[in-house]
């Protein structure tokens, strides 16, 4: 499937955008696989995918109807 | 289940003293309070490679943060005897100087709400997508990075 | 040896939510802070044998308690990496809902605002020579017991 | 020596005054037997003698210089 990802803090920078899309990833490690093939400067930090406004920490199938968004380290407060 | 509904804890700009002393003037009525615990984040002057901070512009994945915040007060409410909790987190550019987060926990007791308050503390640090830049004096800019 | 001189921490009567506000805005200038820790007091409406606490009167041995907090002062100053510290405690009738504590620690760093706030609170709690005597609804009196 | 001692918090509704006196008593293990013995209600109740500000844990010798003061449990905050 086609995702469509939001991206948030210094991953916006890197992408020079706050959405990026990516074609042919099945789950959250093919695209995690794309994006960093993509944008190599993400490989480096290490971002969490959340899938429905929720972090995913294992291996997880998408499909298009799910909010994709990565997210690098936290720095609130 | 929970009465907690989830609710927006983000602001924009800096979080004024005087808003927080008529937060905590709002508790006056309620007497079955004994402790009330309170911490704020204050945008510090940091030097980065000899140049200073002079804000940070902070970004949130806001309704994320909000559901997430909306976890932890449920986790907290459940651990603490809390009478209440109360969060604001700023948006946007915040001068070095200013208040960017407000922790506000109210107990019978001092024990609970000081508790409650630096566990919040803790886990909203940890677990809000929330990012802040640091603006340096030339323009320039850092991304932050939590301890 | 310390520079902190011996302060008056006692204020007349109940401390204002504004007064707390004022105090926080005080510190925009020292932008080496990155927290606050404040731990607030509040006189809680207890239930008595069957009466309710409508205020609690508040006497103290001012000049020891002055000199006690002097050294939990100097000792959380050794202990934690602190910017500033401030104390009030109310002395007279302090109504229910009303303010009578006001410990205020900051710190570069929230871990050491937070602890040394928390410390503050336990320290001045069991050894400043203060009283409370909680005043019924009827008027009668006890004389409080700190948990 | 007379000892001249300050009372606060409930200590004074029981002497019913803020300073009483007690006579011949050269430590603080005689004063507590004094003021003890003058108001039987005292005993019942875990007060610190502070001497000059000072609060005293082991018996110590008194002299008419120093200022002393009974301290019933605290209840600050």
């Amino acid at each position: 499937m086609r995702a469509k990802i939001s991206l948030f803090g210094q991953l916006t920078d890197i992408a020079g955008n706050n959405i990026i899309v990516v074609d042919d990833v099945a789950d959250t490690d093919a695209l995690a696989q794309a994006v960093n093939k993509l944008y190599p400067a993400m490989a480096g930090i290490k971002y969490i995918i959340a899938i429905d406004k929720k972090p995913v920490h294992t291996n997880t199938a998408l499909n298009e109807a799910v909010n994709i968004a990565l997210l690098p380290p936290f720095s609130g407060g | 289940m929970s009465e907690h509904r989830i609710k927006n804890i983000f602001v924009n700009g800096p979080i004024d003293a005087s808003f927080i002393g008529d937060s905590i003037a709002k508790h006056r009525s309620k007497t079955e309070i004994g402790g009330h615990s309170i911490f704020l984040g204050q945008v510090r002057a940091d030097i980065i490679e000899g140049k200073k901070v002079q804000a940070i512009d902070y970004t949130a994945f806001e309704e994320m943060a909000n559901e997430q915040m909306h976890q932890i007060r449920e986790a907290v409410f459940e651990k603490y005897d809390l009478t209440c909790m109360h969060i604001y987190h700023s948006l946007g550019k915040i001068a070095v100087g200013e208040i960017c987060l407000f922790v506000f926990t109210s107990s019978a007791h001092r024990k609970a709400a000081i508790d409650a308050c630096a566990e919040t503390v803790e886990r909203l640090k940890s677990t809000l997508p929330v990012w802040g830049k640091e603006i340096l004096e030339d323009e320039t800019y850092q991304w932050k990075v939590n301890k």
